[in-house]
C-alpha cells in the first residue's frame, strides 16, 4: 500500500543502536540512520516504541510499518517478515566477566544471557549451564553478584560496560552467531521494502553509513 | 361471630386436598381450607404438624404436590415437575392481594424499620412516597414502635422486631392477610392491641389465615378453627363448638393442657 | 517423529529430563503443547505449595489482625498491608535481591537464589497476606447469634474458633478464597517472567509459550494453548474447591430447584 | 548547567537528574495508571454484574454464555491473555471496520503471515496522530483489563449474591415483588455486604496487575523505572550511574503501598457503612466501639 | 412454692444495681435481682423493657455502664472503659455454670441438632463424647424431637429449633439456666412439657432466671416474679401476690390483658 506515514517500531532499550535518552526520545545509530533514509526515500517517518516480545506480530499485524531495532537478519524470522538488505556487519557476541575470573573454562560455566536472544540458544547448545534473565541488566548483574560466572551478550552492547574500567572485562574470545541488522517489514509491504533498499545502499556507497556506524561504535564498517 | 359462608361470593382464599412434601417427609396430606371475604380461620395444632408449611403454601412460596389453590375464584396454575406456579402474572395478582407476617419475622436486614414497611407499597403497588410513608408511620405507631422509625431489624427487641413485621404486613393493605404467630414474642397487653387490630381487620372484610398457639386469641377473634394434626385436619369448626366440646381425643389431649394450669 | 516420541524427550524437560536442547526448527504443535505441559509442572508444583502452606499462615494471619492483642494485630496488619500493597514483581524483585545478599553471609541461604525455593517463600508469603485478608473479612460477617451461643456455653479460644467461627469462617470466605487461589496460580506465571532465572531452560507453561512464539513470530499458537492448560487447570481448582464449598453449606436448604426453561423455539 | 561537572553531587545535580523530560514520562505514566485504574474500575464492575446477572438467568443461551465468559477469561492468567489478547482484539476490530467500510476490496485480509485491511479500516487511520494512536492503545488496555478483571468480579458477585440469605428474597416474593424488583430492591442493596471483601480483593489485584501494562503497548511506572533505573554509561546519557533499579523499584513500592492504603482506608468506610447495624461480628464489633 | 432465702449460702446470682445503656438509649437503669440455689425467677413486662438484654448482662454478653453481678457470691471482675470483664478464666468459670437460651434460638446452622447439643458438653467440658451423645438423645426426646437428631437447623419448624436450643442448654446440666421466652414458639401441650422440666430442674436444685410473656406459665413455676417497665424493676414479689394484688398501676394495666378475654 501508499504510506503517508511510516510508523518506525523499535525497542528504545539497546544502546548503542536504539534506546531513550534524556529528553524522553528514541536516540541511538538506527535513529539517526532511520531519520536519514526517511530523507532519502522522501517519506515522513513517525518513531514508536514496542516491547520486543511481540514486536514481530504487531508489525504483522499493521501496527507500525518497518522494525528498526537492531534485529539480526535470521532465517527464522525471514520466513515471517522481510528484511532490507544489512546494514550493519554481523556483529560478534561477546563474553563479560569478573576481573580476575578471566581464567574461567566456558564450556562449565556459568552463563548468563537474556531469555529468548540467540545468544541464549547458543550458550544452551555449547553446554554451559545457561541462567536466563528478563533483561539485559540483570545478566550483568548476575555476574557481579556471582549468580553467573561469565555473561554472553552482543559485543557493541558489552563494550561501553567494559570500557567504563569498572569490576568487568570483557574476553578476548567472541562468537559469530549473529547476522548483520536489517529492516524488518510486512512481506506484503514490498513497494516500501524497496524505497528503503535503495536508499541504504545510497547511504552506503556515499559512505555516510560507515561514518554513522563508526560514530556510534557499531563494529565494522562495509 | 359464626362463620357465615356468602354462597353469592367466591372464597378468598381456598385450599383443596393440598400435599406437599419435604423429600421423604410428607408434611401436609391432603388439607382443605375456605376463608371467604371478612373470614378468620385460625390454624391450631402441636408443633411440626405443618401450619407454617401451610400458610407458605398458601403463599405460593413452596412448590406442592397434589391439591389446589384458589383465590377469588380462580384457580392457580401449575406447570412443571415438581409443579410449580405456572403463570407469573398471577402469582403477582394473588401475592399483592395478600400479605404474611413470618413466624422469624425476616424483616430486611439493609433497610430501616420505616424503609421496611414503605418498601412493598411503593415498588410493588407503585403507591404514593408521602402517602405510603404516612401510612407506614401511622401503622408502625398502632403497633407502638413509632419511634424505631430509623433504626435496623438487627437493634430491635424480639416483639418488637415482631411488630414491625406485622405493620409491614398492614400497609400492603391486601384482600387477605397469614399471620404466622403473630403475637409469639409479644407481651399480653401488646397481644390485646393486635387481636384488636385482627378484629378491625375483619371489620374492613379483609380475610385472615392465623396459625396461633395461644388458644385464647384463636377462641377470641376466629370465625373458624382449624385443629391440624401430623398434616392432617384433625378436627374443625367455630370455635364455641371446637373448645367448648372438642370431638376428636387428640384434639381434648391438646386442650386439656391449656387448661391445665 | 511422532508425537508419543516428543512427549517421551520433552514431557518432563521442564525438570531437566530428556531431550537437552529444546527444538529449534519445524515446531510443531505437539512439541508446543508438550512442552508448555512440562512447563505446568512447576505452575502446579508452585501453586499447590504454596496453597497449602499459606492457607494455614493465613488463618493464623487473620486471627492475629482480630486478636486483642495489639502486638500480634499490628504484625498481621503490616504484614498483610506490605504483600498486599506491593505487585507481586516487585517483591520477587526485593527477594531475590535479598536472598542474594543473604548468601554472601550465611551461605546456607544460597538455595533462596533457586526458583524452586525462593518464589516458592515469596508466594506463601504474598498468598498468605490477600487470604489473609479474605479470611479476616469473613470473620466479621460471621453472624453474631453464633458466636453469642458459643460464649455462653462457655467456648473459648481454640475451641471456639475450631468448632463455631472457623468453619462459618470458611463457608463465607470459600468464593473469594476461591478466586485467590486462582490468581495465585496464574501469579505463578511470573516467576521466571521477571523474578527468578531460568536455569538450563527449565522454566514453568509461559516460558515455553513464550519460548515458541519468539520462534515462530506467532502468539496465536502458543499461547492459546497455555490458556488452554490453565483453563483446564482452574476448572480443577472450582471443582475441587466446589467440593469444599457443597460440604461447607451442606446444612443451607437446597434451592437449587430446576429453573423454568426458556424452551428454544429456533426449530419452529 | 544541568551538566556542568562542578555541580555534580550536588543537590542540583539530583534536581536536574530527577526533572530530565525522560523522567516527567515517568510521572505522566503515573497519571496513565491512575486514569486507567478510574476507568478499568466501574467498566470491570459493569462487565462482572453483567457476568453475573446473566449467569444467573432463566434464559438458557445467556446463562451459558455468562458461565462460559466467568469460566474461560478466569481461567487464563492476565499475563498470557495480555500476550496474544490485544493483538486479536485490535484485528478484530479492523477486520469489522473493513467489512463495513471496504466491502468490495478485492485482496484477501490474511496474505500470509500479514494482516492487511484497507486504509479506511485501519485503527486508528495510518494518518492519524501519534497521541491518537496512544489514545487508542490506552483504550484497548482498559478495554482487556476490564474484561479480564470483570470476569473475577462476575464471579464474586455471583457468589455474594447467592449468599444473601433465602428468607430475605422470599419475603419479597411473598409481597408481590417480581423477581426484578426482588432483585433490585433486596438482593442488590444485601449482596454488597458479601461482596466489598471479595471486590476490595479484586481491586487491590488489579493495582497490581498495572506493572503488565507495558506488554499491552502502554508505557507504564514500572516500564519507565526499569528503563531509567538500569546502569547508564556516559555516552549514551548525561547522567551516568550504576544499576539503580532498587532505587527505583523502592520508589514504585512506596507508590503502590500509598496507593494501597489510601485504597484500603475508602474501603474501610464503605464496608462500615454497610455493616451498620447489621447482625455480624463486624456490625457488633462496630456498636460495641461506638 | 415460696421464696425461702437459705442465708447460709450466698446467692447463685445476684445483680445489683445494673445499668445498661445502647448508644444513647439507657435500656437497664438500676436492676436488682437475686436467685438462690433452687430459685426460679420470671421476668415479666413489655416488649422492650429490657428483659432480654437483662438476661445478656447476667450472661456477660452485653458489656454494662454500672452495677455489679456476683456468682455464688464472687463479684465479676470489670475493667476497661467501657467496662467489660476483666478475667478471662472467671468469666469461662461462670459462663460453664450457666446455659442460656436465646430468645432467636442461635443455632449453630452448620451443625446438625445432634451436634448442636453435644458440641458445648464435649469441647467445653471435656465430657466423653458418648456419654454425652447419649445425654444428647435424651434430652431431645424429652423436647419431643429424638427423630430430628441428624438434621439442620434450617430445616426445622419454629417450634423444633425452640426445643432443641432447649436441649442444647439442658446438656450442659448447669448450675443455673437463663430461658428468655423459652415457650413462645410451643403449642399449649409442649409448654406443659417444658413446665415439668422446669420444675424438675428447680428440684434437682438449678436456679433458673426466665423471660416469659406467658402469665400462667410465670405464675406457674416461680418462687419470684419480677416485673420490668421501662428498664425499672416497677414491682417484685412471689407469685400469688404479684398476680393476684398488684400494686402498681403500671402492672395492673398488664395484667389486665391477660385477663381481658
Ligand atoms: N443492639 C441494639 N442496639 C440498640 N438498641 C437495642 C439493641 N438491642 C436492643 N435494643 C433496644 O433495647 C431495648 C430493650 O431490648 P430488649 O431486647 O432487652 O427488650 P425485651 O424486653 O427483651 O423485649 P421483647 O419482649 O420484645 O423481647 C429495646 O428498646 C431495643 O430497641
Ligand atoms: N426446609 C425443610 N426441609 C425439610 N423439612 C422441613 C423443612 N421445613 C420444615 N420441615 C419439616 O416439616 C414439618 C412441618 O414444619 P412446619 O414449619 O410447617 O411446622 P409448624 O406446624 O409451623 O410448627 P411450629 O409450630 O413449630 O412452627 C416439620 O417436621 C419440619 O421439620
Ligand atoms: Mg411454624
Ligand atoms: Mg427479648
Amino acid at each position: 500500500g501508499s504510506h503517508s506515514v511510516v510508523r518506525m517500531g523499535t525497542e528504545g532499550a539497546y544502546p548503542p543502536y536504539n534506546f531513550i535518552n534524556d529528553a524522553g526520545q528514541v536516540d541511538g545509530f538506527e535513529r539517526e540512520l532511520g531519520d536519514e533514509l526517511c530523507k532519502r526515500a522522501e517519506l515522513t517517518c513517525e518513531w514508536v516504541t514496542n516491547e520486543w516480545d511481540s514486536i514481530i506480530p504487531n508489525l504483522v499485524s499493521g501496527n507500525y510499518d518497518t522494525i528498526i531495532a537492531g534485529m539480526s537478519i535470521t532465517a527464522e524470522r525471514d520466513e515471517v517478515i522481510d528484511f532490507t538488505q544489512n546494514y550493519t556487519q554481523p556483529d560478534p557476541s561477546a563474553y563479560l566477566v569478573m576481573a580476575g575470573n578471566e581464567g574461567v573454562a566456558l564450556e562449565g560455566a556459568v552463563i548468563a544471557a537474556q531469555t529468548n536472544t540467540i545468544q541464549a540458544s547458543f550458550v544452551a547448545e555449547m553446554g554451559a549451564t545457561l541462567l536466563e534473565f528478563a533483561s539485559p541488566d540483570e545478566t550483568i548483574a548476575a555476574v557481579r553478584n556471582g549468580e553467573a560466572d561469565a555473561v554472553l551478550a552482543d559485543k557493541s552492547f558489552l563494550t561501553p560496560i567494559a570500557d567504563e574500567g569498572g569490576d568487568l572485562v570483557m574476553l578476548e574470545r567472541e562468537e559469530l552467531i549473529g547476522g548483520g541488522v536489517g529492516m524488518g517489514l510486512r512481506e506484503s509491504d514490498g513497494e516500501l521494502k524497496e524505497k528503503f533498499n535503495a536508499a541504504i545502499q545510497s547511504m552506503k556507497d556515499d559512505g555516510s553509513l560507515n561514518t554513522l556506524i563508526a560514530k556510534w561504535e557499531i563494529g565494522a564498517a562495509f | 361471630m359464626p362463620s357465615t359462608p356468602k354462597p353469592t361470593e367466591s372464597p378468598v382464599i381456598e385450599i383443596r386436598d393440598l400435599h406437599k412434601r419435604y423429600g421423604d417427609l410428607e408434611v401436609i396430606k391432603g388439607v382443605d381450607v375456605t376463608a371467604h371475604r371478612g373470614d378468620v380461620v385460625s390454624l391450631i395444632g402441636s408443633s411440626g404438624s405443618g401450619k407454617s408449611t401451610l400458610l407458605r403454601c398458601a403463599n405460593l412460596l413452596e412448590d406442592s404436590q397434589k391439591g389446589d389453590i384458589l383465590f377469588n375464584g380462580e384457580p392457580v396454575r401449575w406447570s412443571g415437575h415438581p409443579r410449580r406456579p405456572a403463570d407469573p402474572s398471577q402469582i403477582l395478582r394473588i401475592r399483592t392481594n395478600l400479605s404474611m407476617v413470618f413466624q422469624q419475622f425476616n424483616l430486611w436486614a439493609h433497610m430501616t424499620i420505616l424503609q421496611n414497611v414503605m418498601e412493598a407499597p411503593v415498588t410493588v403497588l407503585g403507591r404514593d412516597r408521602d402517602e405510603v410513608e404516612a401510612a407506614a408511620r401511622s401503622y408502625l405507631d398502632k403497633v407502638g414502635i413509632g419511634d424505631k422509625c430509623d433504626v435496623y431489624p438487627a437493634q430491635l427487641s424480639g416483639g418488637q422486631q415482631q411488630r414491625a413485621a406485622i405493620a409491614r404486613a398492614l400497609c400492603m393493605e391486601p384482600q387477605a392477610l397469614l399471620f404466622d404467630e403473630p403475637t409469639s414474642a409479644l407481651d399480653p397487653e401488646l397481644e390485646q392491641e393486635v387481636v384488636k387490630v385482627i378484629r378491625e381487620l375483619a371489620n374492613e372484610g379483609r380475610t385472615m389465615l392465623i396459625v396461633t398457639h395461644d388458644m385464647k386469641m384463636a377462641a377470641d377473634v376466629s370465625d373458624h378453627v382449624i385443629f391440624l394434626h401430623q398434616g392432617k385436619i384433625e378436627e374443625e369448626g367455630a370455635p364455641d363448638t371446637l373448645f367448648g366440646a372438642p370431638k376428636s381425643e387428640r384434639l381434648q389431649g391438646f386442650l386439656a393442657s391449656t387448661m391445665a394450669v | 517423529m511422532s508425537c508419543w516420541e516428543t512427549l517421551a524427550d520433552y514431557g518432563l524437560r521442564s525438570l531437566g529430563y530428556g531431550e537437552r536442547l529444546l527444538p529449534r526448527d519445524e515446531l510443531t504443535i505437539c512439541q508446543q503443547v508438550v512442552l508448555i505441559g512440562s512447563g505446568m509442572l512447576w505452575n502446579i508444583y508452585f501453586g499447590v505449595l504454596s496453597v497449602i502452606v499459606g492457607f494455614m499462615l493465613a488463618t493464623a494471619v487473620a486471627l492475629g489482625k482480630a486478636s486483642q492483642s495489639a502486638l500480634w494485630r499490628k504484625l498481621s496488619e503490616w504484614f498483610i498491608f506490605l504483600f498486599r500493597g506491593s505487585p507481586l514483581f516487585i517483591q520477587f524483585f526485593f527477594a531475590y535481591f535479598l536472598f542474594l545478599s543473604l548468601k554472601s553471609s550465611f551461605p546456607a541461604a544460597s538455595v533462596f537464589t533457586s526458583a524452586w525455593s525462593g518464589a516458592l517463600v515469596v508466594l506463601i508469603l504474598n498468598t498468605a497476606a490477600y487470604s489473609g485478608e479474605i479470611f479476616y473479612g469473613a470473620l466479621m460477617s460471621v453472624p453474631k447469634g453464633d458466636i453469642e451461643a458459643a460464649d455462653a456455653y462457655g467456648f473459648k479460644g481454640w475451641s471456639k474458633f475450631r468448632k463455631i467461627t472457623w468453619p462459618t469462617m470458611l463457608r463465607l470466605a470459600w468464593p473469594a478464597y476461591t478466586n485467590e487461589a486462582i490468581f495465585l496460580f496464574h501469579a505463578t506465571t511470573l516467576v521466571f517472567f521477571s523474578g527468578f532465572p531460568a536455569r538450563q531452560q527449565q522454566g514453568d507453561a509461559l516460558y515455553y509459550a513464550s519460548y515458541f512464539a519468539d520462534k515462530t513470530f506467532n502468539p496465536f499458537i502458543p499461547y492459546p494453548i497455555l490458556a488452554g492448560y490453565f483453563i483446564l487447570l482452574t476448572l480443577i481448582i472450582i471443582t475441587l474447591f466446589g467440593i469444599v464449598n457443597r460440604r461447607l453449606n451442606r446444612h443451607l436448604p437446597q434451592n437449587d430447584r430446576p429453573r423454568l426453561k426458556l424452551k428454544p423455539r429456533l426449530l419452529r | 548547567m544541568c551538566t556542568d561537572p562542578s555541580q555534580l553531587d550536588q543537590f542540583s545535580w539530583l534536581a536536574c537528574y530527577l526533572t530530565t523530560p525522560k523522567h516527567m514520562a515517568l510521572y505522566w505514566s503515573v497519571g496513565t495508571v491512575l486514569s486507567l485504574l478510574a476507568i478499568t474500575a466501574p467498566a470491570a464492575l459493569l462487565f462482572g454484574f453483567g457476568g453475573a446477572t446473566s449467569a444467573r438467568s432463566r434464559i438458557t443461551p445467556l446463562r451459558w454464555f455468562g458461565k462460559g465468559y466467568i469460566a474461560i477469561v478466569r481461567g487464563v492468567p492476565d499475563i498470557a491473555f495480555f500476550l496474544f489478547f490485544v493483538i486479536a482484539l485490535d484485528q478484530g476490530f479492523e477486520w469489522i471496520r473493513h467489512q463495513v467500510k471496504c466491502p468490495d476490496w478485492p485482496d484477501p485480509i490474511r496474505q500470509g503471515n500479514d494482516f492487511i485491511v484497507c486504509a479506511a479500516a485501519k485503527m486508528p487511520l495510518g494518518t492519524a496522530p501519534q497521541w491518537v494512536h496512544e489514545t487508542y492503545g490506552f483504550f484497548l488496555a482498559v478495554l482487556t483489563f476490564a474484561i479480564v478483571f470483570g470476569a473475577f468480579a462476575a464471579n464474586v458477585l455471583y457468589g455474594a449474591m447467592r449468599s444473601v440469605p433465602h428468607a430475605q428474597l422470599e419475603t419479597a416474593a411473598a409481597y408481590g415483588m417480581t423477581p426484578r424488583q426482588t432483585f433490585w430492591r433486596i438482593l442488590v442493596p444485601q449482596m454488597w455486604v458479601y461482596a466489598l471483601p471479595g471486590l476490595g480483593n479484586l481491586w487491590m489485584v488489579l493495582i497490581k496487575a498495572t506493572p503488565l501494562l507495558f506488554l499491552l503497548g502502554v508505557e507504564d511506572i514500572v516500564y519507565w523505572a526499569r528503563e531509567l533505573g538500569g546502569a547508564k554509561t556516559a555516552r549514551f546519557t548525561d547522567y551516568p550511574h550504576a544499576d539503580w533499579r532498587m532505587w527505583y523499584f523502592f520508589g514504585l513500592l512506596v507508590f503502590y503501598l500509598l496507593f494501597t492504603r489510601v485504597s484500603e482506608v475508602v474501603l474501610d468506610r464503605l464496608m462500615k457503612r454497610l455493616t451498620h447495624g447489621q447482625a455480624t461480628v463486624g456490625g457488633e464489633a462496630q456498636r460495641k466501639a461506638a
